[in-house]
């Protein structure tokens, strides 16, 4: 029952993530993407992540394709005028294609030998899931969490001095 | 529900990170009240506190310390690494502001971004987790993707922000997935607790999922170092660029690209030296080999100078390559020689060009040695010794390096190595050849020089030429802050 | 006296000194002249006194050796600058002194009004320095010294007018061929140093510890070599087949220079340097036959030539050359009393004979000059009965050519004869010694001839010069007839100290003289010479069948140049080709060239040209042309485009992975 | 005091230039007078290491402090000379003045830039002879490239560019891998337990002969780029003929000498094993290099093109003599080095004697000077015998030594191909002569000539004196440097020859002389046999 | 129950998707939201590792991988518009101005 789930989801994640590649249409490729991310957080979801799950919602489909869809809209770019050669999509399909063959391999010659933590599902259910990550965020990985506050300034510092009208 | 517990903050860690974060905030405040050409002062108040964080930083020299929970050091080798940074960061502050006027573009939005990334650069040198090291990248190519593209008006500064942007968004996907793949095969993203379970679980080049996360990552700093095939970004955003950032990225980036890299593989994933070294071995040869070759026919100095850059990325990685305490000294001191002499000619770069990145082309610099003597003596020394020819400092860090190489067994990449810096001798003797033995085709203006730039000749001929001579002190030092 | 034997090429050095830094600013003939003469006259003098104490010596002590100053030391190779005196260098510095002196004197005169008069005398000075350094020398390096010295003196000097370009080429041609024989000379002092030094180790170019030493050597073999190597250097300098044809071309120079030089000291060197090194010499039988198979062939072929030139000069040059040809034939048969006895002789009567053509083609010059007319002065199709116009030297010249004719009572009969006597009954050789003396007889035969048709076309018939300046052809000033007068008595009177002991009239004192020197060569000889008995009979038939043949050249040359002058034309109708060749030399010039001169610049070019330039140098540039089309290729890469890079980086990856995951 | 002096001749140029970049530039007399000042006063300074020196193979006026220290590296400021050096010193110091001399007015645009050069050049020179440190010699060296490159490249001729790359690119490819070497060396000799890079912490190392081999073509091609040896030497002709007088003279007289010092301070003596498989290759190319240079000299239009290659040939000889191995041959090379240095350079002061006159180079555009400029025929004369080595000259008793030291050791065969190389240079020499002086003074431009003023003959005389006094009493030269020599036959030879008792009839030579290898000598040394077949009858 | 490699292989897929993408679309745009792709690959890789290792260390790397995707998006299309102002196009093929 959850394998198929699973393969039905993993299945719309590809074909929607083909289609981006595919879609002439810079619009239509945002949609579909914005798809992917929905199969994606479902995943999150399947795999007990329910926290990712949200703010993959939030940010990525929210926010971060709202803001891309935002600019095609503002640079109103119509479809692709012609697509590029075709050797040259030929050799980049083949790349593709050869780096998934290598990684399928290798994932499917390794298995996880990770050193287990101490979160299981149990946990997850007891603590709640967004409390256990808020934990991490604060304790373990304060500095990490700090400096992304820096990088968001100097992002938004950019983009302001990038795109502001005038000087 | 449970409290959480906070750790102990050791703030003494990242003093010299928050220190200059602060200084850029400040920048940015005062930024809205200053007008015009006293934007420079800014760049000042930036250098003040570049010089601030430095003196905090040595002062933590010689005593490692870890701090919030095991995400971050400081230790001698990320001082050094620092103090190379600081120091390229400083320099190129300090040739921007002219090159701002004439360009047009003077906002002082500049300085702040250049200390945001050098916070970023001392992250990578000092982080001792994936994270760490990865957000400090990211913050550090964040303010690139911005400083390259920090003249809007110039097509191709925005050509070049774009490219970088672009490809270096692309190739930290493959720095993640390889992050991925090592987290997931060792279930830490510390570097310490990697290096443990490695070496408890006796796991080698056998797992495949920890050895493709270490040739991801591997192509992943590849990109930041610009090593063949992961280069070709650098030639169009280094001529793109403004010329201080240009400066600026050829040096401070490339230091920061190769002091997480050397702190992930070295301390990381010892396990693995069998394998990366002979990835890094052709990287290397690859490096050199194209980064020189290429260079042969450029005509724009800045663009010849990027792939001069490329082609040090192939020495460095010699160094690399021994991983031994030679090669490693050798590395932290040919990035420090490197900063003074590759700033050193961008600055010149900065004072013969016009308006437009005009004037650019090796050929404008005929007749410049005797329009202006001291400046091009100042230049030939920077091109002696980019071309590593003693009694510079560029001879003794190649000697360094390939000596790491010798000394580890890899005799013929040191023979590559030095036919290499054979070739790279030419291009760079091109631009003396138009500098001294072709008359000046049109005198062009009267390079004018404010103190600014002065001072940082000054320090970079002093940078290039005391090492140089007496090189003892700083290899000593950098032995000191050999990881191992 | 003996002590002071570095004063006799001392001298000349200080007189080279003086006229060559300072002669410019002198100007004055006289001066220079007396500075120039008096130098060697100096010599003259210092070298008698040897020569007398030498006499007073017993003859078993006439050897004394004087060291100057160390010269050279490198390991176990020492040489100092030393001189020997033994009876044999006594005799060459009486030629070169004395002959060098009369001549000086001569110069006087015949160079007068010279612009480079001065330089002429420095020159002059300088060669007699060398020349005695030459014959002086205690070792193979001093005397090597002296005989590059010559050479560089003689190319100075056959190039004294510089102007003319035949005079330049002469000049190098002389000195190169000089080389070639120095290379050979080299080659044998190496070889005979290493071979002594590395089997007995006794190293050492010393001519007194060779000789000590020269029992240890071999007869034949490493010997042979050696010898072969020292006659090469012999041929070069002394102008023999292969290499003589420098010598006549060396006429370029004046005319007392070519007394000097190539008649008298210079080109005997050859000759002394085998006697000095008899002991060697005469333990490779090969070698011997070979000196004295070349001596003959040289002395008969030059000689031919000789009969065909109409320059005055050149005929007297060939005649030199096959002089010196009768001298190696006496080396080459182990009579080297003889040798050096016709040398001395030789340089008696030859000078004598190049300065009496120099004192003709002087008064000729002279003429001509006056008349302005562009006649070559020293053709002798333009002299004749010059007797009566110029009489002191016709008769001195006359003397000489008698001498060297090889007439009886004259010094030229006494050495010649004795060399065909020695090359008929040597006991070396065994039955080739026959033909040797053949050759010898027919050469003698032509020189009678030749010499004999200078004279008669020279100085008797009718004046076949420009009749408008007969008047003006008169007698040589004293300067020049006094040594002629002094050589003329020489060359009749030269001879009675070498008087072969059949005559009985007087002991054969020059043979004697020598014997110490040669005494040890005759030993060696011993061991492989067949002793073979000759009476006085034949003794004194052979003497008188070189008269003979000499008479028999003489009135050959009398009825073709004065009975009946009708017949050389006749004669070059009859065998045109033959006429041809011996006028042309034989073509030896031509040949050279086309052997050797030519084949050398076409290499030289070859190898400029082609090699260095287009490979050599074509593989350098060619590196760094290819590194540039790389460069080029490479440049093309960087396309630009964003995807491109990308897909660098995937193709990167996609080859880091298979290599790592597949391997 | 004894130490300083060598460290004071080298660095005086250097001060020179300090105080050279305060004099105006516009001032030229200053600028020359003070540079030849320089230059005199540090070959003044220079003369106390010939008196000084006590004949021993010891080095001497040795300074050693520590430099660097780093790592593993340990590199001194380790600086003296012995014998061989001694006089390569003296001769960059005798030199310099002449070459400053030289191009007294010849050079009247950028006359500081040319003067700094000049003395950066000098203190480059003089620091790689006396250099001890490998790794010092190996900086000094690189520092010659220079100034050397720029004064071709900014005083040059009209293909000048061309020629100082060349120069440039060629000389630094061999020296790179020389560097490699070097640190191979070193790390070899760390497991051996040196302690730093100076050269006599090398010897007897004894090397497998197959790293021997590579190192020593590594160091091997490097110096035979400088010397240069037969394939290598296309950059000389170039770099000479472009390059003004001085350079052109400093060039031959000290620059190439880099290649040949090189050999005999480092690569033979370190590497034994390798010089004696590579004996036969290296004697064949110096021999090669003798008449191929000859023959090209031959047909040269430009006089200084036929200089430059008569050159190559003279340098052959050195290392014919050099690899001969033994006393003689090594005292006739190191001779000849000098002598190459004082007559090639005096040549090439004359060609620009000329050239300064007529701004040409083509034979075919003189003839006949003598006539017009009688001191420079006499000169000239005198210069060209003594290049083509006419005894009494210097050139002689070099060539004369080499050929002799060729012909006892068992290279037997070179020497005697070598010898007519004697015969050729006479040809090309004189030829060039005769088409320069002799002949008529038909090409009007020539008749105008000037004779030689009096700086041009105050910069002849001395050499003209060196090349008699050299050639007339070569043994003050022969032997100091003898101990030495015999040191590096002993390093380098790898069967020690028998000492032999000194001949009888020579007197007492200086203690240093007596193990000179007699190859000859019965048993004496490995090669002998291979030398047999030539001697048909040669030995009882 | 689904295997972790199927979470690991779908990401792979997702990842050379993206990676295609990014090779072989001309539109800057596009490939900016390719690259999104690639990093959403590697985010559920991480997640998948974080579930079966049980420690949340990827999930907090995740959480950090999508502030960067933010930064980056805002840095990029600013790029973007800039170069898009001066050049009226962000066709990839249209940045070549600086090459060879």
């Amino acid at each position: 029952m959850e394998t198929l789930f699973f393969s039905l989801v993993a299945a719309i994640a590809i074909i929607s993530s083909i289609l981006v590649i595919t879609n002439k249409n810079p619009i239509n490729s945002a949609l579909s993407l914005i798809m992917t991310f929905f199969c994606l957080a479902t995943l999150y979801v399947m795999l007990e992540a329910p926290f990712m799950a949200a703010i993959q919602i939030i940010v990525y489909a929210g926010a971060i394709m709202v803001l891309i869809v935002f600019v095609i809209m503002l640079l109103n770019i119509r479809s692709e005028s012609g697509r590029r050669t075709n050797h040259a999509l030929f050799l980049g399909v083949m790349t593709g294609v050869l780096l998934l063959i290598q990684t399928w391999y290798l994932l499917w010659k390794s298995s996880l030998t990770g050193m287990k933590g101490s979160v299981d599902s149990a946990m997850i259910i007891k603590v709640g899931h967004t409390e256990l990550i808020g934990k991490a965020l604060f304790t373990e990985f304060l500095l990490p969490f700090e400096i992304t506050s820096v990088l968001l300034l100097a992002a938004i510092v950019g983009a302001v001095i990038l795109s502001k009208k005038k000087l | 529900m449970e409290t959480i517990v906070i750790p102990a903050i050791n703030m003494a860690v990242i003093a010299p990170e928050v220190i200059l974060s602060l200084f850029a905030m400040a920048l940015l405040l005062i930024n809205v009240f200053v007008k015009g050409e006293s934007k420079a002062y800014l760049g000042y108040l930036g250098i003040a506190g570049i010089v601030v964080a430095l003196f905090t930083l040595v002062s933590g020299w010689g005593f490692p310390t870890e701090g919030f929970s095991g995400t971050v050091i400081q230790d001698n080798f990320g001082i050094f690494f620092k103090v190379i940074f600081l120091i390229s960061a400083a320099m190129s502050i300090l040739i921007s502001d002219k090159y701002l006027v004439r360009e047009g573009c003077n906002q002082g939005e500049i300085y702040p971004l250049i200390l945001f990334a050098t916070v970023g650069m001392m992250l990578m040198a000092s982080g001792t987790d994936l994270m760490t090291i990865f957000l400090g990248l990211e913050v550090l190519s964040v303010s690139l993707y911005i400083l390259a593209g920090f003249n809007r008006d110039s097509i191709k500064s925005n050509e070049a922000g774009l490219k970088y942007f672009l490809l270096g968004a692309f190739s930290t996907g493959f720095l993640l997935y390889g992050m991925a793949l090592t987290y997931g095969a060792t279930g830490t993203t510390k570097v310490a607790k990697i290096a443990a379970h490695i070496a408890q679980t006796g796991m080698g080049s056998s797992n495949l999922m920890l050895l493709a996360g270490m040739l991801l990552m591997a192509t992943g700093f590849a990109f930041k170092i610009a090593a063949a095939p992961f280069h070709m970004w650098t030639p169009d955003v280094y001529e793109g660029a403004p010329t201080p950032i240009t400066a600026f990225m050829s040096v401070g980036p490339k230091a920061a690209g190769f002091a997480a890299f050397l702190r992930v593989f070295l301390i990381a994933l010892p396990a693995l030296k069998a394998e990366w070294t002979w990835l890094v071995w052709v990287l290397a040869v690859l490096t050199m080999t194209v980064g020189n070759i290429t260079a042969l026919y450029q005509q724009n100095i800045k663009r010849m100078l990027a792939y001069s850059s490329i082609a040090h990325a192939g020495y460095v990685l010699v160094g690399f390559t021994a991983g031994n305490a030679v090669g490693t000294a050798g590395i932290m001191f040919y990035m420090l020689s490197y900063a003074f002499m590759n700033i050193g000619a961008f600055a010149i770069i900065i004072l013969v060009g016009k308006k437009g990145e005009e004037n650019n082309n090796v050929s404008d610099y005929a007749g410049f040695g005797y329009k202006h003597p001291m400046l091009g003596i100042a230049m030939c020394i920077f091109l002696f010794s980019l071309a590593g020819i003693p009694p510079a400092a560029g001879f003794i860090g190649k000697f360094y390096l390939f000596s790491g190489a010798i000394q580890a067994g890899y005799i013929w990449l040191a023979i590559i190595g030095v036919l290499n810096s054979a070739a790279s001798v030419y291009y760079y003797l091109r631009v003396m050849i138009f500098m001294y033995f072709k008359e000046p085709n049109e005198d062009f203006a009267w390079v004018k020089l404010t103190p600014a730039f002065i001072i940082c000749l000054i320090i970079a001929v002093a940078g290039v030429m005391i090492p140089g001579v007496l090189p003892g002190v700083i290899l000593e030092l950098a032995q000191k802050a050999v990881l191992m | 006296m003996l002590d002071n034997v570095w004063l006799i090429p001392l001298f000349p050095l200080i007189g080279f000194l003086i006229n060559g830094l300072f002669g410019k600013k002198i100007k004055n003939e006289a001066v220079i002249g007396t500075i120039g003469t008096g130098a060697i006259f100096l010599s003259f003098i210092v070298s008698c006194g040897i020569l007398i104490e030498l006499v007073r010596m017993p003859a078993e002590q006439r050897v004394f050796e004087k060291v100057v100053f160390p010269w050279i030391q490198a390991g176990t190779f020492k040489a100092d600058m030393a001189f020997l005196v033994d009876p044999l260098s006594a005799v060459m510095i009486m030629v070169v002194t004395g002959v060098g002196t009369l001549i000086h004197l001569y110069s006087i005169g015949y160079m007068h009004g010279e612009e480079g008069f001065y330089r002429f005398f420095s020159y002059l000075n300088l060669f007699c320095m060398s020349m005695l350094l030459l014959v002086l020398g205690a070792n193979m390096l001093v005397m090597f010294i002296g005989w590059e010295g010559v050479g560089l003196c003689s190319y100075l000097l056959i190039g004294y007018y510089f102007e003319k370009k035949s005079a330049g080429d002469a000049a190098k041609k002389a000195f190169v061929m000089n080389r070639v024989g120095d290379f050979g000379f080299l080659l044998g002092l190496f070889l005979l140093y290493w071979w002594l030094g590395s089997n007995h180790n006794i190293w050492t170019v010393n001519f007194v510890e060779i000789k000590a030493a020269s029992h240890l050597l071999p007869y034949g073999g490493i010997v042979t070599i050696a010898t072969l190597c020292f006659f090469l250097g012999a041929t070069g300098k002394s102008a023999q087949i292969p290499l003589f044809t420098w010598l006549p071309d060396a006429m370029e120079g004046p005319t007392p220079v070519s007394a000097l030089i190539h008649a008298a000291t210079m080109v005997t060197a050859g000759v002394y340097m085998i006697a000095r090194m008899s002991f060697v010499f005469i333990k490779s039988p090969e070698t011997m036959l070979v000196v004295a198979v070349v001596g003959a062939a040289t002395a008969i072929f030059a000689a031919t030539i000789g009969t065909a030139q109409n320059d005055i000069k050149r005929v007297l040059a060939y005649s030199t050359v096959s002089q010196l040809g009768f001298m190696f034939l006496a080396m080459g048969v182990g009579a080297f009393g003889a040798g050096i006895f016709h040398l001395m002789t030789h340089a008696f009567f030859k000078a004598c004979l190049f300065l009496g053509s120099g004192s003709v083609i002087h008064a000729m010059h002279h003429a001509l000059h006056k008349g302005h007319l562009h006649d070559d002065a020293q053709d002798m199709r333009n002299m004749g009965g010059l007797r009566k116009a110029m009489p002191i030297t016709f008769i001195t010249f006359f003397v000489s050519t008698i001498a060297i004719a090889g007439i009886p009572g004259f010094s030229g009969f006494f050495s010649k004869d004795e060399i065909l006597w020695q090359a008929f009954a040597n006991p070396y050789h065994g039955n080739i010694n026959i033909y040797l003396w053949g050759v010898g007889a027919v050469a003698a035969c032509f020189t009678a001839f030749y010499m004999f048709r200078l004279v008669f076309m020279t100085f008797f018939g009718e004046c076949r010069i420009n009749s408008k300046v007969k008047e003006y052809l008169h007698e040589s000033p004293l300067v020049i007839t006094i040594p002629l007068m002094v050589l003329g008595l020489l060359a009749v009177v030269g001879g009675y100290i070498g008087m072969p002991k059949l005559m009985g009239l007087l002991p054969n004192y020059f043979e004697h003289w020598l014997d110490p020197v040669f005494e040890l060569a005759n030993e060696y000889g011993k061991e492989y010479a067949k002793v073979a008995h000759h009476t006085h009979a034949l003794e004194w038939g052979l003497m008188g069948g070189s008269v003979v043949i000499a008479l028999i050249g003489i009135t050959i040359a009398f009825t073709m140049y004065m009975a009946n002058r009708t017949l050389p034309a006749k004669f070059v109708a009859t065998f045109p080709t033959l006429h041809r060749f011996v006028f042309n030399k034989w073509y030896i010039d031509e040949l050279y060239d086309f052997l050797f001169v030519n084949p050398c610049k076409a290499f030289g070019n070859l190898l400029w040209r082609g090699f260095d330039v287009v490979i050599v140098d074509g593989v350098v540039n060619g590196t760094a042309k290819l590194v540039m089309a790389c460069s080029a290729g490479l440049k093309g890469l960087q396309s630009g485009y964003v995807h491109n890079y990308a897909m660098g980086m995937a193709l990167g990856v996609v080859a880091i992975m298979a290599f790592y995951v597949f391997r | 005091m004894n130490e300083v002096i060598l460290s004071l001749i080298t660095f005086l140029p250097l001060v020179g230039v300090l105080l050279l970049l305060f004099i105006p530039s516009g001032n030229h007399g200053l600028l020359r007078g003070f540079t030849l000042a320089v230059t005199i006063l540090t070959f003044l300074a220079s003369l106390p290491l010939v008196t000084g020196f006590v004949t021993n193979a010891d080095y001497q006026f040795v300074l050693n402090m520590p430099w660097i220290q780093a790592g593993p590296f340990r590199m001194n400021y380790h600086v003296g000379i012995d014998g061989i050096s001694l006089w390569l010193v003296m001769l960059t110091t005798f030199i310099m003045p002449i070459a400053v001399l030289s191009t007294w007015t010849a050079v009247d645009e950028k006359v500081k830039g040319y003067m700094a050069c000049l003395l950066l050049l000098e203190v480059g020179m003089i620091g790689a002879f006396i250099s001890i440190d490998l790794f010092l010699f190996y900086i000094f060296w690189e520092v010659m490239l220079i100034p050397m490159y720029f004064i071709i490249g900014i005083w040059g001729g009209k293909n000048r560019i061309y020629a100082a790359v060349k120069f440039f690119i060629y000389t630094m490819v061999g020296s790179l891998l020389m560097l490699v070497a070097l640190i191979v060396l070193y790390f070899k000799g760390l497991n051996l337990g040196i302690t730093d890079f100076s050269l006599t912490n090398f010897f007897g190392m004894n090397l497998d002969p197959v790293t021997q081999t590579w190192m020593f073509l590594a160091f091997a091609l490097a110096f035979a780029i400088k010397v240069p040896m037969f394939p290598l030497h296309t950059w000389l002709p170039d770099a000479h003929t472009e390059a003004p007088t001085a350079g052109s003279v400093i060039l031959a007289a000290v620059l190439l000498k880099m290649g040949t010092y090189g050999y005999i301070r480092f690569a033979m003596p370190l590497f034994p094993n390798a010089v004696e498989k590579f004996t036969p290759l290296i004697c064949t190319l110096s021999v090669i290099g003798i008449i191929y240079a000859s023959l090209v000299a031959m047909v040269q239009e430009d006089v200084k093109k036929l200089v430059a290659y008569s050159s190559v040939a003279h340098l052959g000889f050195v290392m014919l003599g050099l690899f001969s191995l033994n006393q003689i041959g090594l005292q006739g090379g190191m001779l000849q080095m000098l002598n190459h240095g004082i007559s090639t350079g005096a040549l090439f002061l004359i060609v620009g004697f000329i050239y300064e006159r007529r701004h040409t180079r083509l034979i075919t555009d003189f003839g006949g000077l003598s006539k017009q400029m009688p001191v420079f025929a006499t000169i000239f004369m005198i210069v060209t015998f003594s290049s083509i080595g006419l005894p009494g000259t210097n050139g002689f008793v070099g060539e004369f030594l080499v050929l002799l030291g060729a012909f006892e050791s068992n290279i037997r065969w070179y020497a005697i191909i070598a010898s007519s190389g004697v015969i050729l240079s006479a040809v090309y020499m004189l030829w060039m002569f005769q088409r320069v002086m002799f002949g008529k003074l038909d090409n009007p431009k020539n008749q105008k000539l000037p004779d030689l003023n009096a700086r041009e003959i105050a910069i002849m005389v001395p050499l003209v004196v060196m090349i008699f006094f050299m050639g007339l009493y070569p043994t003050p030269f022969t032997r100091t440097m003898a101990p030495a020599l015999d040191k590096i036959i002993q390093q380098t030879r790898l069967t020690k020859p028998v000492i032999a008792a000194p001949p009888q009839m020579m007197p007492a030579m200086p203690q240093g002389e007596m193990p000179a290898g007699h190859p000859g000598m019965p048993g004496g040394q490995p090669g002998m046999p291979a030398g047999q077949p030539a001697m048909p009858a040669g030995h009882p | 129950m689904v295997s972790l490699n199927g979470y690991l292989i779908l990401s792979a897929i997702l990842f050379s998707i993206g990676m295609i993408g990014v090779l072989t679309r001309r539109n800057a745009i596009v490939i900016f939201m390719c690259v999104e792709l690639m990093l959403n690959a590697v985010n559920l890789t991480f997640i998948a590792f974080s579930k079966f290792l049980g420690n949340l260390d990827g999930q907090v790397f995740v959480f950090f991988v999508m502030t960067v995707a933010a930064a980056e998006a805002a840095v990029g299309l600013a790029l973007m518009i800039a170069f898009y102002k001066n050049r009226e196009s962000i066709d990839v093929e249209d940045m070549n101005l600086l090459k060879w």
